[in-house]
């Protein structure tokens, strides 16, 4: 977390982050999974925002068929039967904005449509902020990581910024 | 008709107000008109009057499912201009805009047509010159048009935002000074006095329910008042125009669909002009009576609700401050939704149909207010002929057929884009 | 008007300085606006609308149609404020409104004198000659007359916000109905936010005094639902519409108080509350009455004088008269009395109830029975009241006139989807309908004014609340239906307290046509009963004898009736005044209430401001900004940026030349003559994977990509389901099932959703994956004859030969660890790569190109020129690809050749499309000299007339420095475009007429040899 | 606002949703060269006043397409279902 952030009641650390992505066929979506599961170390989340953690790397259900592998590091590419799915490295494409501190509940009211109270840890949710899609990760009581595009991600940093200098 | 003048006002100000006749009378229908018409909006008492005036045809009705002048008439943002690009939108607007200017005198009602101008303004070198080149039409066409530098815009509306922080900056502008903004009410009065002193039948709370055929052809209507016959019938009930037409037995390349208008309380003048921001969905023009009043984007899916949601609410405000930061602390008094007819190259449709002794005038979109006196000319031209009125010739409803559309905004096929 | 030092809710150890016209005063802690003008003696309190009478103030709430003001200065002026709604803050500077010179002297009131020549609608009939355009000479005059309060020119200063909110049980408010809901749906376990518009809670309860049984059960209540986590309560909060999904709107008011709107806390907040369920317990608003004079300062509700005295300490008269059709008049007789006023009612029933005539007696109150208040007699405010009786006639010496013609509930929330109102007789007032699932309605909003049975009643809706939101909790939900606990301090007092039901001051009217026969009286044409106007809607000057003319004229439905008098436009919405006129049409008409209708209520139930509605999406968020990776690399080397759609991009750069025009000729002959460097990082990027790839490719694009092999590049173009081109783009295969589409800026979202829109609704059998990867990839293009030199010179680790690396050939490598692919095609008819890295290396990958090329010429160029490149090579772009034009129009229908199945392809075939006089695109070249081409320019024959739509347009110019001549392309009728034909340009703008030969709109190296080998 | 229960995401916003009309034509086969067929389903519009079936993509979220019966009268939602789910 960015120095001295905390005195101010929110953090935001930037960062990097490499995700794969894992999309399975439609009529494959069974098998897909199966042979998946272990490949990503075990069992896979069964809802869209659900996440497992296997060795500090997370695993989203980023929608039906679509799973996210995201780590801090890189990623080795996972072989698919294309009869089944394809893979799809996404690594470059966004930016994990880190956000800490006692404020976070009122100023996450002041940008997305989520109900922090009902968001478990651990739990995702893909939402629009300022008419960007993100996806946002509760990592805790009072943080979070959003997944923000890449070309986005100093406007919405901005924004951020600019509504936590006015909660008190 | 009871002349409307300064000297009638002073004489019935000074007999208590008794002596003021109907503005139009209340009749029952009768078995049969030569002309039925469905609809008591602008366009269908404007089409009464001019088949009327223009070509002496007397026998009419207007029958209207609730009161007159209660659908789009009166709930839009009263905008009238004639700064189409398209062959085809160029003369018919320009032809309204020019009735407009007669209006209140041909009707003796005042309808307060106010020319003001209108100013869009442009964000990017690139939308500068998409104005020109539509200014150039225009002026080809002999339309009033200008386009306006960002200083002149400056010095025109001094409260929009300069700042190194606009979001979108302002490259120029826009100008139409011959387009402005009527009182919508009005219209609907005033055409439909002026059409009952020509002996029209305005017929209140009368509700269509069928038609009435003859073989193939349509020779009247059903309604919650009983069976009217009538020669030809013109529908011009825009925003429900599926729902007759399906009783009709039309098939339609329409959608309804919802634009909301907003209106501030009354301030003392500071909009003098219709201005509009070319970076979002927001006009704004100040009434006569001091309430600003907006109007965006449609709110984006099929509705017959007239109420909207509050994110296109939302969109217009957001654009409204953007563009002018100076009105923040002004606040909404009201904001209403409208059914429109969107067609897929957001033109309308106002033509003969293929159904014997029907008419059909629809398809406004969001542009049919300011379209009222033409299009109740050329409906009314349509109606008394049996032909298109050379103004309206491509408004046909086989252009989505033959590929003719008129796609001012490029946006079609879909409506809801439009 | 006095101060009592007794009584009331402020705080008189806090006193609160303000200004009203620029005179000090002073007020207390607890005071709202209102409050302190009256207790600091001010009668006027504003000018009417159209009549500039002076007003007083009317009410204590937010139907105040009187007593607007203008709050602050400059920037931060606001105007129309109702001062009943405003609480008091030090420092607070208010302004009359609507008044020339003064409040108390007012030029414009010579408007009254006019007042017959002004009835309703009169400008409809005059103001429309002598010439046509007239009316902008009269409506100059009119709209300096018109409005009310004057806004500022500035910016406004302060900060705004939107929120967005949850609740399982919303509550919209915390009177007697709103606390006991609220207390049972938290009791049951539902998150409750309790919303309340004043800046106390309480409702009705805040007009009892502070010290009875009312005040005490109040206290009680609001220490229970503090003690509760699961139960917020809002004040200061408006609920000002029911929006679908069950989502209020709500404005917060934060105050004054943040001194630097930059830093501070936001002036509004715009709470979007998405609750599962909602109670509504809005309460009602006491109804006026008229008579002559009826808007005389001093003339004020019954129930509004009642509040200033138990709520604000203010006895607002001293002799007092007292005029109702109804009981609920009484306790504020009662109380004024008691404070020491000395009271008259002047009751228009023949017979109240005797326990009431009884209690009057006892509070040493006059009752006159059949009395009904004809006159208001005074000038600048009250002075008398002549009342018409049996007998005759009385004169009253009264400087208050305290009025009720009993209460409308406020069902404006409950019908904002669409829920039609319901009338009922026996209350004479329309209550909600059947309102919406999820939603529940309790109290005074019911038509239920027992206090009893108003907080039974909200129990209740609040564990119906709880229930609806959450079935499953439903056993403990049962468990909780008890009345509350009075355990929460002495003297609380549940719905069992039988002394409050029976003497509850809210019990309506008995059954009583009084009303009815006084619409009749008022309208019916027995006004003679005293001359004077009487108004129904105060704020916009509507008469009784206006509603009388509407009618004669054929106004007559609600809505013509409101349009053609302007009743209930005003900022107060009609709060006060839309029953009235309601029964006065049906009196005329001869109708029943119901029958006549009632106007639709539309958001907002008090008018919100256009800035909290905005939040904080104005200025530089307006929208949000997209940057590409080299972004900050293009502002510091001096590019002027432009923003092109949300994106920011580099338009030119300075050190090409100190103008637009200069620069981009500069930057394209550098381009032409060495080579030169665009960031193209915006164009949409699509992975498309899966076994089906290349088939649903083939179905996509008018041209195939099947036969693609890997390792090679395709320009392809789609068109819309009707036919018109929609995108174009190159497609590379970088695998045997692994496509990568490049798509325009402008288009990358619909291309995207378009593509999934067709997978996931009409071939749902292919196995395709696609996947946006616009922000996976930083995109250059190097293009120019020296291109491959300064590839290879930046990449010696790869073989960019012409045999390595052919025209639409692929290259792929890493760079600094991250995914490059080079791929050799030409937007500007050069020699080109388009380099895509990885977008966290995509500023260091363009600085090593910028360093590898800078000793063979390299130079960056921006939009202006990437565009003039691409029109000397004659390619389409936005310009020409309109969402108008066809492949026939712009000359790719080749591209399709002879292949069907495509998108588009049927409807692409319509009639008109092949009509010869249909515009196709042509290169023009300007061929008289010091003239230029123009895009947006009209294209005639030398011939023809100069008028109407000519033959085409230029769509795209650019000058060429290879050609040193002014070149364009355009879109020109075909029987027009034989090359070599001569057309005139025209740009009436400008009063520019312009030579301009047709020729190919391949204006440079025809046979493509610059970009080959 | 509309409140959209996409089945994976829960109920949303429809601002989080892209619009795209009426879901009850049907598209003809990509190679089916009918003119009549692709007019209508790309021109003819039933446009009722009620239940209206209609393609909503989840933009914001896990970009599925879904097919949502609507009122078109009052706004109520009778259903939402992935549009793959309700072709098979």
């Amino acid at each position: 977390m960015a120095n001295g952030s905390d005195q101010a009641g929110l953090g935001i650390a930037s960062q990097d982050c490499g995700i794969v992505q894992f999309d399975g066929w439609h009529d494959a979506r069974a098998r897909f999974e199966a042979d998946l599961a272990p490949r990503l170390g075990g069992h896979l989340p069964k809802k869209v925002g659900e996440t497992t953690y296997q060795h500090s790397k997370l695993v989203v259900r980023i929608a039906p068929r679509r799973f996210w592998l995201i780590s801090d590091g890189l990623l080795p590419p996972i072989d698919i039967d294309p009869e089944l799915g394809c893979m799809l490295q996404l690594g470059e494409g966004r930016v994990r904005l880190g956000l800490s501190g006692w404020k976070i509940k009122h100023v996450l009211e002041r940008c997305v449509v989520v109900d922090w109270d009902s968001l478990q840890e651990g739990e995702g949710v893909l939402v629009g902020f300022h008419h960007v899609p993100v996806l946002l990760l509760r990592t805790g009581s009072f943080q979070c990581d959003l997944f923000v595009p890449r070309s986005f991600a100093r406007s919405l940093v901005d924004w951020i910024s600019d509504v936590s200098s006015g909660v008190r | 008709m009871h002349g409307y003048s300064v000297f009638s006002i002073l004489r019935n100000g000074l007999s208590g107000q008794k002596h003021w006749p109907l503005a139009w009378r209340a009749p029952s229908p009768k078995s049969n008109y030569d002309v039925v018409i469905v609809g008591g909006g602008g366009h269908g008492l404007a089409t009464a009057f001019y088949l009327a005036e223009n070509h002496g045809i007397r026998n009419i009705a207007v029958i209207e499912k609730g009161y007159i002048g209660g659908g789009n008439v009166g709930r839009n943002t009263t905008i009238i201009r004639s700064n189409y690009l398209l062959d085809g939108h160029t003369q018919f607007f320009e032809f309204s805009l020019k009735l407009w200017e007669d209006l209140s005198r041909t009707l003796n009602y005042n309808v307060m047509f106010s020319q003001r101008g209108q100013l869009v303004a442009a964000h990017s070198p690139d939308q500068v010159d998409a104005f020109s080149h539509r200014a150039n039409v225009m002026r080809l066409n002999g339309i009033d048009a200008e386009v306006l530098d960002r200083d002149e815009v400056r010095r025109m509306v001094p409260y929009f935002d300069y700042s190194e922080t606009a979001r979108f900056p302002i490259y120029g502008a826009h100008w139409q000074s011959r387009a402005g903004t009527a009182r919508h009410d009005a219209v609907a009065w005033g055409y439909a006095r002026a059409a009952d002193a020509h002996g029209v039948d305005i017929i209140q709370n009368c509700e269509v329910t069928g038609f009435i055929r003859q073989g193939e052809r349509i020779v009247g209507v059903e309604t919650t008042r009983g069976q009217i016959g009538a020669g030809r019938v013109g529908l011009a009930v825009a925003g429900h125009t599926s729902m007759l037409g399906r009783k009709a037995g039309l098939e339609l390349p329409i959608e309804s669909h919802i634009l909301q208008a907003f209106v501030t309380e009354p301030i003392k003048p500071i909009v003098h002009q219709v201005v509009a921001y070319g970076a979002g969905h927001c006009y704004v023009s100040q009434s006569d009576k001091g309430g600003l009043v907006f109007g965006g984007g449609l709110d984006g899916y099929n509705s017959y609700a007239q109420r909207g949601n509050l994110g296109t609410v939302r969109d217009v405000a957001e654009a409204a401050v953007a563009l002018m930061p100076c009105i923040s602390r002004l606040r909404i008094l009201r904001h209403w939704g409208g059914v429109q007819d969107m067609t897929p190259d957001a033109a309308p449709i106002i033509c003969p149909t293929p159904i014997d002794g029907l008419y059909l005038n629809g398809g406004w979109c969001y542009g049919g207010f300011k379209a009222t006196p033409a299009s109740g000319w050329c409906f009314a031209h349509t109606l008394a002929t049996g032909s298109p009125h050379p103004l309206i010739a491509g408004y046909g409803l086989d252009r989505f057929r033959t590929g003719r559309t008129i796609d001012e905004f490029g946006a079609g096929p879909f409506a809801w884009l439009q | 008007m006095k101060r009592l030092n007794k009584l009331g809710r402020i705080d008189r150890s806090q006193p609160v300085a303000f200004t009203f016209d620029g005179k000090a005063m002073t007020g207390f802690r607890g005071d709202s606006l209102a409050s302190a003008m009256l207790a600091n003696g001010v009668k006027i309190a504003g000018r009417s609308f159209k009549y500039h009478r002076p007003r007083g103030i009317y009410s204590a709430g937010p139907e105040e149609p009187n007593a607007l003001v203008t709050l602050g200065t400059g920037g931060r002026r606001e105007p129309n404020l109702p001062a009943t709604t405003v609480e008091l803050a030090d420092g607070l500077v208010a302004e009359s409104q609507n008044r020339w010179p003064s409040l108390k002297f007012d030029l414009q009131s010579i408007n009254s004198w006019f007042s017959p020549f002004l009835a309703a609608g009169f400008y409809y009939k005059t103001f429309m000659g002598p010439t046509r355009r007239s009316w902008m000479f009269y409506e100059h005059f009119i709209r300096k007359a018109a409005g009310l309060g004057r806004a500022g020119e500035q910016p406004d200063p302060d900060r705004y916000e939107v929120r967005h909110l949850f609740a399982d049980v919303a509550v919209v408010g915390a009177g007697p109905a709103g606390l006991a809901a609220a207390l049972a749906a938290a009791e049951a376990g539902a998150n409750v936010v309790l919303v309340e518009q004043d800046f106390m809670a309480g409702g009705y309860l805040l007009s009892e005094t502070q010290d009875g049984e009312a005040g005490a059960w109040l206290a009680g209540m609001l220490v229970r639902l503090a003690g509760m986590a699961n139960v917020s309560l809002m004040t200061r909060t408006s609920a000002f519409g029911t929006y679908d999904g069950n989502v209020l709107g709500l404005l917060e008011r934060h105050g004054s108080r943040s001194a630097d709107p930059k830093q501070g806390e936001a002036r509004q907040t715009l709470g979007l509350l998405r609750a599962k369920s909602i109670v509504y317990c809005t309460g009602s608003i006491e109804r006026p009455l008229t008579f002559a004079n009826n808007d005389r300062p001093g003339v004020m509700l019954a129930s509004a004088a009642r509040i200033y005295l138990n709520r604000y300490g203010v006895l607002v008269g001293k002799r007092v008269l007292v005029a109702a059709d109804n009981d609920s008049a009484y306790s504020a007789a009662f109380d004024l009395a008691a404070a020491g006023a000395q009271v008259t009612i002047a009751d228009s029933r023949t017979q109240p109830a005797p326990q009431l005539l009884e209690q009057a007696r006892r509070a040493g109150v006059a009752v006159r029975t059949k009395s009904t208040i004809a006159k208001a007699i005074g000038g600048q405010s009250v002075r008398a009241v002549l009342l018409v009786e049996p007998s005759g006639r009385v004169t009253l010496e009264s400087d208050l006139v305290a009025v009720s013609g009993g209460w409308s509930p406020t069902v404006h929330l409950t019908s904002h989807l669409g829920s039609k109102p319901v009338y009922r007789q026996d209350i004479r007032a329309f209550v909600p309908g059947k309102v919406g699932a999820g939603q529940f309605v309790a109290g005074a909003v019911t038509g239920s004014f027992i206090l009893g049975t108003v907080i039974d009643e909200g129990h209740r809706a609040g564990n119906e609340a709880f229930m609806f939101c959450d079935a499953t909790r439903s056993s403990r939900a049962r468990v909780q239906r008890d009345p509350p606990k009075t355990d929460a301090g002495p003297g609380v007092v549940g719905d069992e307290n039988p002394g409050l039901r029976e003497e509850s001051p809210l019990s309506p009217p008995p059954e009583d046509a009084r009303l009815s026969m006084q619409v009749s009286d008022g309208v019916g044409g027995k006004m003679t009963l005293a001359k004077g106007k009487a108004f129904v809607d105060l704020q916009m000057d509507v008469t009784v004898s206006d509603i009388a003319l509407a009618h004669q004229e054929g106004y007559r439905s609600v809505e013509h009736l409101k349009r053609y008098t302007t009743l209930g436009m005003g900022t107060d919405q009609g709060k006060t005044s839309n029953f009235y006129a309601l029964s006065a049409m049906a009196g005329l008409r001869g109708m029943a209430i119901p029958d006549v209708g009632t106007t639709t209520f539309r958001p907002p139930f008090t008018p919100v401001a256009v800035g909290a509605l905005a939040g904080l999406s104005h200025g530089q968020h307006y929208k949000p900004f997209r940057r590409t990776p080299i972004h900050d690399w293009h502002v510091s080397n001096d590019a002027e940026m432009l923003e092109t759609g949300l994106w920011m991009r580099p338009w030119f750069y300075h050190a090409s030349g100190h103008d637009v025009n200069e620069a981009y000729v500069a930057e394209m002959r550098n381009a032409r003559e060495a080579a030169g460097l665009m960031d193209i990082s915006t164009l949409g990027k699509i992975a498309v994977q899966g076994p089906d790839a290349a088939e649903f490719l083939d179905r996509v694009y008018v041209n195939g990509f099947a036969k693609l092999p890997v390792g090679r590049a395709r320009y392809g173009v789609m068109l819309r389901d009707d036919g018109i081109v929609f995108d174009d783009g190159t497609t590379t295969r970088v695998g045997d099932q692994h496509f990568f589409m490049t798509t325009s800026t402008a288009r990358a979202a619909d291309v995207m959703s378009r593509l999934e829109f067709l997978l996931d609704t009409a071939w749902p059998d292919l196995r395709v994956s696609v996947s946006s990867v616009s922000d996976e990839w930083a995109a250059m293009s190097v293009a120019g004859p020296k291109s491959r030199d300064i590839l290879a010179a930046a990449f010696p680790d790869l073989d960019v030969s012409n045999d390595a690396l052919p025209h639409m050939g692929l290259l792929e490598g890493r760079y600094r660890d991250k995914p490059l692919r080079i791929i050799r095609l030409s937007f500007s008819g050069e020699r080109a790569y388009e380099i895509y890295t990885g977008a966290s290396v995509g500023k260091e990958a363009w600085c090593r190109l910028m360093e590898a090329g800078t000793p063979f010429g390299l130079k960056p160029y921006g939009l202006e020129a990437l565009g003039a490149l691409r029109v000397e090579k004659g390619h389409v772009a936005g310009p020409e690809i309109d969402g108008r034009t066809t492949l026939d129009d712009l000359g790719l229908r080749r591209m399709a050749g002879k292949r069907s199945g495509f998108v588009g392809e049927v409807l692409g075939r319509r009639e008109a499309f092949s009509d010869p006089e249909r515009p196709r695109l042509v290169g023009l070249r300007c061929v008289e000299d010091g003239k230029r081409l123009r895009g947006g320019a009209i294209l005639f024959r030398p011939s023809e007339p100069v008028q109407g739509h000519g033959l085409g347009r230029i769509t795209s110019t650019t000058y060429s420095p290879t050609l040193d001549a002014w070149v364009g392309l355009g879109l020109l009728a075909s029987s027009a475009a034989q090359e070599g034909a001569e057309l005139i340009a025209h740009y009436p703008l400008k009063g520019e007429a312009v030579r301009a030969r047709v020729v190919s709109p391949t204006f440079l190296d025809p046979k493509g040899e610059w970009f080959h080998g | 606002m509309l409140q959209i229960k996409c089945p994976c995401c829960g109920p949303r916003d429809h601002d989080e949703f892209l619009y795209a009309g009426d879901a009850s034509v049907s598209r003809p086969a990509h190679n089916d060269a009918d003119f009549e067929r692709w007019y209508r389903y790309v021109f003819v519009r039933e446009n009722p006043a009620g239940a209206h079936r209609e393609y909503w993509q989840h933009v914001m979220g896990c970009r599925q397409w879904l097919i949502v019966e609507r009122n078109t009268v009052n706004h109520t939602i009778l259903s939402v279902n992935f549009s793959r789910e309700a072709l098979a």
